[in-house]
């Protein structure tokens, strides 16, 4: 198993966790858990909203940069930790 | 109801293998997971009160 | 003091906290403690993001519903928290 | 660079102290207080790695 494969397995390991995904910086899919359905609709929007929350962010504060975003729902937390080369998103279940 | 779905070519295997193993990438990779497992790890649940509360006054 | 100043008062005794902006459904500033120009240009940034996110959560799964949105950034920690008739925003300084 | 920045006529004073006095208002206030009061409380920084770190192997 390469790094890479380990550490999603680790992060997948934790409570609630019920989906990752992994996608580059202009939205392709790395590496995905949930089925392709869900993955697309998932990264459709979660790329949407980091980059639109990204650039509102340096729009408030030019030296200003987005590093977490964290989105909670009635029903699960979505996670959206964004770089330069990737985005991940972790999607916990609350029930 | 309809949303505008952007559609981009998806990576090929060879293209992820090659990103997946690349130093750089992994190392903000990791970074990034590291951050995110602490996020899940947090034992407080905010919308749950579980402790003598400050703001509990003003509700009750 | 009213119970809505002293709630208020004891958000913003927190550490950190530089600012807090409460909004009606409509957008419009009930309370804000900070000054003028920075509450307007922060209200429409979160405000917009507020929505946009709620829209997007419904759209995924219409009976789910955003609760609750955090931004972290290089400089600062936004809070948004969404109900029904109000959006209070909280800035939370990292320095 | 420019941004469309939508301007709503803003609360009357007199609107504002109808909305901070009315109950239901004060009740879903105060509950959301609450929330962002125990989040402003967590104890932990994800961003500082204060111990050991199950994620840490991968990175150094």
């Amino acid at each position: 198993m390469s790094d890479f494969e380990e550490t999603i397995r680790r992060l997948q390991s934790e409570k609630g966790v019920v989906g990752i995904i992994v996608v580059d910086s202009a939205g392709r899919v790395i590496h995905s858990t949930i089925d392709s359905d869900a993955t697309q609709s998932h990264t459709a929007f979660l790329q949407q909203l980091c980059e639109k929350t990204k650039a509102s962010i340096r729009e408030l504060d030019s030296s200003n940069d987005l590093t977490f975003l964290r989105l909670r729902t009635k029903k699960n937390e979505i996670m959206i930790a964004p770089d330069k080369d990737h985005v991940i998103m972790v999607i916990k279940d609350l029930s | 109801k309809s949303q505008h779905v952007q559609t981009v070519q998806p990576l090929s295997d060879e293209e992820k293998n090659r990103l997946t193993l690349d130093p750089e990438f992994l190392d903000s990779f990791n970074r990034s997971c590291k951050v995110i497992g602490r996020a899940l790890n947090e034992d407080i649940d905010i919308f749950i009160n579980y402790t003598k509360d400050p703001y509990e006054k003003a509700v009750t």
